[in-house]
């Protein structure tokens, strides 16, 4: 019993890395109507930064708050510089243009910082808690603390909070939305700088355990968009619910499914989420939408 | 989404276009060589009276762009050093200098292909160190077939040293997986008596080799092995697997993972459930910077991995001579090329070495002699080699380094063991 | 001084001209409708004043020259486009679009007032309250439209073809809550509009346009008497 | 006016004359340039040809593929192992088609109901999932290590070298997809893509059944990569499941787009892109090419947000901009109703 619950524990702790960077990709659909695959380079980048100011004696705090301004920055430039040309266009250009910032910034980050992973401090101990036979990571909790705190504020922000309806409503039709007297350019902008920012919190959360190199967020971007679409794109709450679902599901499959075994593991959660799209195209937590025409 | 409308008579002359920039760019149907001067035999393509150019491609970006780096950093180190002080001195009397001409695969099996071509056409002499095994696989077969050394290739498949006979052409430089695994299971053996083992090992031709090498050397004695698991390295996480194994409380763990974070992975979280076996180490990620400290290693009763290379770093060696002028030619020369360590910067000078020994005894500035050469090598101390470690390049049907010394870790560094 | 002032405006798309030196001028309160065949610059006339298309000449909103900016700053300073094709948020609720709708105001109780009286204008809207915009149907997202528009507290508003694709009676239900609108507000109005019937239950002056011109001007009442504007928009 | 109709009528008279020249120069050019052009050429062909499926299903129909990588495995994995089972060339080429498209029609079954990024997440699946399972299936895959073969191998009938004879094959075999492609694209079944792409309740009422007609685009998309898988071991001569990594999915969506979508000598232009621009990033500086091929990327998407293919009709709008200064980005004059629907070719059906 114990060795199931352990394996639920470390699945939950795997699927918090796949939600956070998932939370990033939903603020931005949600602030943009965009996806952006660059959204795990741009939180790479941002962790560096963090990095360079621990290396040269910063406290890690210190490293976070700087990198999440620099993610903050970099995120609305980008918007303004790059991305702000292919809005509006054919979607699939600008999903492209979000690959080529992908390649580029990943490729910047090379060049300054070579490709190897290096070892990065945690916020948290390194401790372990046993819990009746169950063994949990502080630095887990921790994660998964932050995470769900995260998910509140975002939550709040688009339910509550006039400027969350206002970017929700600049993704839902940027036009439309001038009409109303909505500052289009600058709610983009902030919605990318929001969900750049937020990338670096997720960045130097996983950092300690997936070790920060260019690429570092690479694979982990395929497991946060099946979360993030898992959870249906527009809700904070689904992306993390998916990524613990996707970690938990993978973990118990490989552990107890010998056909399926430690290498297939993987088709699970994609098996899951077509069966879940099939029936519910919106997604688990997704508001459904019914177009007439 | 509006659809762009395009002109139909701009297919033809786009592709007039290509051709055209194709044609311009392109070489004329003779084949290129560069012929030397003098010599009694005609001489290879790549290779003048005072010049030879090698090509290497490895992965330079994406995720196995760390150790790839390095097989081109470590190399470039050792000849441009070596040129510096005026080049190679060949068996033929002459004295050489070294081009290395590199390019990036990022690991995929075409592109690798591709690069090889490229460089063949640009008139290399030889191919030499690349990293991965599905990338130098896929040039082996027109490596032989063209006749262009695939050599001393820092990928431990058995594929590119077991038959020599078969691809004359090609040849591997590291131990083969299967060799490292199998002195794991030999020191177990030794030890005659009960032992039991849980193995984490990578899907692919790494981590059967791995598992194939130890289960030989075990085979009929009293170790056995309690479970098994695997990971694909782009996992985000193996602590599933660790759990699972740990279930096993098997006396050893044998962690054959290639990808550093990974392997600090599993040794935080085997010992966060309280497990604590002894620990085997494949070579490349027991770095004690990167991946002991950071996993927390000497909680264990002991981590063992296989060595045969010093690790430059390492206070234990700060006053090696062989290690003080890797570390001024790296400086000077690799570190443009990566600014992480990985033991492949070590290999890959190493193989510099090896390289300088073959030409040393190479007569005619031809690739077969080249390959007589360098098959007939043995006994050879090349620089940052462990004690005991020699290249041998004689045998048809292993690398050039098929021996491994298993060392111990005691806290600080690597210490030689007698052993389990 | 009239509210709104256009002075030999042109406006285009790209390659072509739509509008061809339009002047026109709507005072305080008042309303105007804009007739005329398709492709005679009705819509882009509207743009024009909002902003969303480029134009040259001068447009004067309450003596200032609006030409030249966007819509998110004509729509700040009071000129609410109601525009062609039902302008609503697909992906939000009513009550959102509604909220949107009231973003550069401040005064939140009168706020929660204005929703209330647009629900009071538009009943069927209080049932869909909490439905996407998506899910309405046509009529109620012309009315959703109008009362987005509505929620600005606007000086002025530009209302496009809404009538377009609604069944008559439907239409008439629109118009007659613009009618209210107008009446219980005082909220200035130009009106684009194919059917004149309809356009002239709202407004009391008129302007034509051919081809990017301006063709007739004059009061509703004048223009009722003129044969050639009854041929062409009254149906006989 | 008059101009561009001079234009048009020179255009007319030079294409099949354009044609021949081009068809020429490719017929002679492995029998000039050195075997490293006439493999860069013939790769090229190979992705022309991958994309060519890609843009059937993503350009023409409208519908997100991120799985054009695991067909071309598929493809060249029956390839490799009809080659080594000593399969007559035209059936394993058949069979290198069939599968691949049976494995997409029946993925399109289930998931052609999707729209947009759920779309995209099935379809990559098919490249994540189908790594492992070619790892787990190595009795005839090879496993992790790849299929090597030797074949293709020219003929002791022609007096050709292995390039030049790989070359003429495969060429020729793409050109022939190609012919096929691109007559289905400009008929009955290009125009419900179309109509299907641009608008899905125009289609309805048209009679057309959206979800048939994307099922229909994904099995064509997917038999065409098979194709080129096939082509894609006739070059590389080598399998293995990299090939059919996600990472060449996303590359190849990228040449597509870059390429222009939607536009058959795209296809074309994409797989120039796709060779080229690694070998470029690498003769500038090899341990820099992530970095150079991003930036090189974005310049040309800035430039061409429609694709290299747009490249001849953007000269020609800066040419115009500069004449006419008042000229602004083209948008709909919105007096008009009912703007017709545009096949892909620009007539209207």
């Amino acid at each position: 019993m114990s060795y199931f619950v352990q394996l639920v524990v470390d699945g939950l702790a795997t699927g918090s890395i796949y939600g956070a960077l998932a939370l990033a990709i939903v603020l931005v659909n949600r602030s943009t109507g965009m996806i952006n695959f660059s959204q795990g380079a741009l939180a790479v980048l941002s962790t560096f930064v963090a990095y360079a100011v621990v290396q040269a004696g910063g406290p890690l705090l210190l490293g976070l708050v700087v990198a999440v301004a620099f993610g903050v920055v970099l995120g609305a430039v980008l918007e303004r510089l790059v991305v702000r040309r292919f809005e509006g266009g054919d979607p699939n250009t600008a999903v492209v243009a979000t690959i080529g910032l992908l390649v580029l910034v990943s490729g910047i980050a090379g060049a300054i910082w070579s490709y190897d992973p290096r070892a990065f401090p945690s916020l948290f101990p390194n401790e372990t808690l046993a819990l009746g036979g169950v063994f949990v990571s502080v630095r887990s909790l921790g994660t998964t603390a932050v995470l769900v705190a995260v998910m509140v504020a975002l939550q709040l922000l688009f339910r509550a909070t006039k400027l969350g309806l206002a970017m929700r409503a600049v993704a839902d039709n940027p036009g439309s939305s001038a009409l109303s007297g909505l500052p289009v350019s600058r709610l983009l902008m902030l919605g990318w700088g929001i969900a750049a920012g937020l990338g670096a919190v997720a960045g130097v959360l996983v950092a300690p355990q997936l070790f920060i190199s260019p690429t570092m967020l690479d694979f982990t971007l395929v497991y946060a968009l099946a979360a993030a679409i898992l959870g249906g794109l527009d809700s904070p709450l689904g992306a993390v619910v998916a990524g613990w679902f996707i970690g938990v599901v993978e973990n118990l499959a490989g552990a107890y499914v010998d056909v399926i075994g430690n290498d297939l593991k993987i088709a699970v959660p994609f098996a899951a989420m077509i069966v879940v799209l099939v029936l519910r195209p919106q997604g688990l937590f997704g508001r459904r939408t019914v177009v007439r025409v | 989404m509006k659809s762009v409308q395009h002109p139909r008579r701009l297919s033809g002359a786009v592709a007039l276009i290509g051709v055209t920039a194709l044609l311009v760019s392109g070489c004329t149907r003779e084949e290129a060589s560069t012929p030397s001067s003098s010599g009694t035999a005609e001489a290879s393509p790549g290779i003048t009276d005072t010049t030879v150019s090698l090509g290497i491609s490895s992965p330079l970006s994406g995720a196995t762009a760390g150790p790839g780096s390095c097989t081109v950093a470590g190399l470039d180190s050792f000849l441009e050093a070596k040129n510096a002080e005026g080049g190679f001195t060949f068996g033929d009397g002459k004295t050489r200098k070294v081009t290395l001409e590199y390019l990036d695969d990022a690991y995929d099996p075409a592109k690798a292909v591709a690069n090889f071509r490229q460089l063949v056409n640009k008139g290399i002499f030889a191919y030499v160190g690349a990293l991965g095994t599905p990338t130098n696989a896929a040039v082996m077969p027109i490596a032989n077939q063209q006749e262009v050394p695939q050599v001393l290739l820092t990928a431990g498949a058995g594929e590119f040293s077991d038959d020599q006979q078969a691809n004359p052409w090609t040849s591997g430089f590291v131990p083969t997986y299967t060799t490292e695994g199998a002195a794991f299971g030999k020191l177990l053996v030794d030890a005659n008596q009960p032992i039991t083992v849980a193995t984490l090992v990578q899907n692919d031709d790494y981590g059967t080799g791995y598992l194939d090498g130890f289960q030989s050397a075990i085979e009929g004695s009293q170790v056995k092995v309690l479970d098994s698991a695997t990971y694909e390295p782009t996992d985000t996480s193996v602590d599933g697997q660790v759990t699972q194994l740990a279930a096993s409380k098997a006396d050893v763990l044998l962690s054959a993972v290639s990808v550093t974070p990974l392997q600090v992975g599993v040794l935080t979280k085997a010992q966060s459930l309280g497990w604590k076996p002894r620990i085997f180490l494949p070579s490349n990620t027991s770095t004690p910077a990167t991946v002991l400290q950071p996993g927390g290693a000497a909680a264990y009763p002991d981590v063992y991995t296989p060595s045969f290379a010093k690790t430059p770093a390492s206070p234990a060696f700060a006053n090696d001579p062989d290690v003080q002028a890797y570390n001024t030619a790296f400086e000077q020369y690799g570190s443009k090329i990566t600014k992480t360590y990985t033991p492949h910067c070590a290999w890959s000078y190493a193989e510099g070495a090896v390289l300088g020994e073959a030409f040393s005894t190479m007569e005619e500035p031809t690739r077969e002699a080249f390959m007589t050469s360098l098959r007939s090598i043995s006994g050879f101390q090349a620089p940052l080699l462990l004690d005991g470690i020699t290249i041998d390049t004689t045998k048809e049907d292993q690398a050039a380094v098929f021996t491994v010394n298993l060392v111990r870790y005691n806290g600080t560094g690597y210490e030689p063991v007698q052993g389990y | 001084m009239s509210l709104l002032e256009l002075q030999d405006v042109t406006a285009s798309y790209g390659q072509g001209s739509v509008l061809h030196g339009i002047s026109l001028s709507l005072a305080e309160h008042g309303a105007t409708g804009i007739l005329g065949a398709n492709g005679a610059g009705k819509t882009t006339t509207l743009r024009a004043i909002s902003g969303t298309v480029r134009t040259t000449g001068r447009i004067l909103f309450d003596g200032r020259d609006i030409s030249g900016l966007g819509p998110d700053r004509t729509a700040r300073l009071g000129i609410a486009h109601v525009p062609e094709g039902r302008g609503t948020l697909p992906q939000l609720s009513v009550r959102e679009n509604l909220l949107v709708g009231a973003y550069q105001r401040r005064d939140r109780k009168q706020i929660a007032t204005d929703v209330d009286y647009c629900l009071d204008l538009f009943p069927q809207l209080q049932q869909r309250i909490a439905s996407h915009a998506a899910a309405l149907s046509g009529g109620e997202q012309q009315m959703l439209a109008v009362a987005r528009a509505f929620m600005a507290k606007p000086r002025l508003m530009l209302l496009d073809e809404a009538s377009l694709g609604l069944a008559p009676s439907t239409a008439r239900h629109v118009y007659e809550a613009v009618r209210r609108l107008r009446r219980e507000t005082g909220l200035s109005m130009l009106v684009v509009e194919q059917n004149a019937v309809l356009a002239f239950s709202v407004v009391e002056h008129v302007t034509v346009l051919e081809t990017g011109r301006v063709t007739v001007e004059g009061r509703t009442d004048e223009l009722m008497g003129m044969d050639s504007v009854r041929r062409a928009y009254l149906g006989g | 006016m008059a101009g561009a109709l001079v234009r048009l009528r020179a255009a007319r008279w030079s294409r099949p004359a354009l044609a021949l020249v081009v068809a020429v120069l490719l017929v002679l050019l492995p029998l000039v340039s050195s075997p490293y052009v006439n493999y860069q050429v013939t790769t090229m062909a190979v992705f022309a040809v991958a994309l060519l499926g890609l843009n059937v299903v993503m350009g023409y129909a409208g519908q997100v593929s991120l799985g054009q990588s695991a067909f071309i495995g598929i493809g060249a994995y029956v390839a490799g192992y009809g080659t080594t089972h000593g399969w007559p060339l035209l059936l394993t080429f058949l069979l290198c088609c069939l599968l691949p498209g049976v494995v997409g029609m029946l993925v399109a079954l289930a998931a052609a109901r999707l729209r947009g990024l759920a779309l995209a997440m099935v379809t990559i699946a098919l490249p994540i999932v189908g790594t492992p399972v070619a790892k787990r299936l190595s009795d005839v895959t090879g496993g992790s290590q790849g299929l090597t073969v030797s074949w293709l191998d020219p003929p002791s009938w022609v007096a050709l070298a292995d390039d030049q004879w790989r070359y003429y094959v495969v060429v020729a075999i793409a050109a022939v997809v190609f012919l096929l492609t691109r007559n289905l694209v400009r008929g009955r079944v290009g125009r419900s893509f179309a109509i299907v792409r641009d608008n899905e309740a125009v289609a309805l009422s048209m009679g057309i059944s959206p979800y048939r007609t994307k099922v229909l685009a994904f099995t064509l998309a997917s038999t065409i990569g098979g194709a080129s898988g096939f082509l894609y071991l006739a070059v590389v001569q080598y399998t293995s499941p990299e090939t059919l990594s996600f990472g060449t999915s996303i590359n190849l969506v990228v040449a597509m787009v870059i390429g222009g979508s939607g536009s058959i000598a795209g296809a074309v232009l994409g797989a120039v892109y796709y060779v080229l621009v690694p070998v470029l990033a690498g003769q500038l500086d090899a341990s820099r090419t992530a970095l150079l091929s991003g930036a090189f990327l974005l310049l040309v998407l800035f430039v061409l947000p429609g694709g290299l293919v747009s490249l001849p009709r953007r000269v020609q709008q800066l040419l115009t901009r500069r004449r006419r200064r008042s000229a602004t980005p083209s948008d709909d004059p919105g007096d008009r109703t009912g703007t017709p629907v545009l096949t892909s070719d620009g007539r209207t059906p």
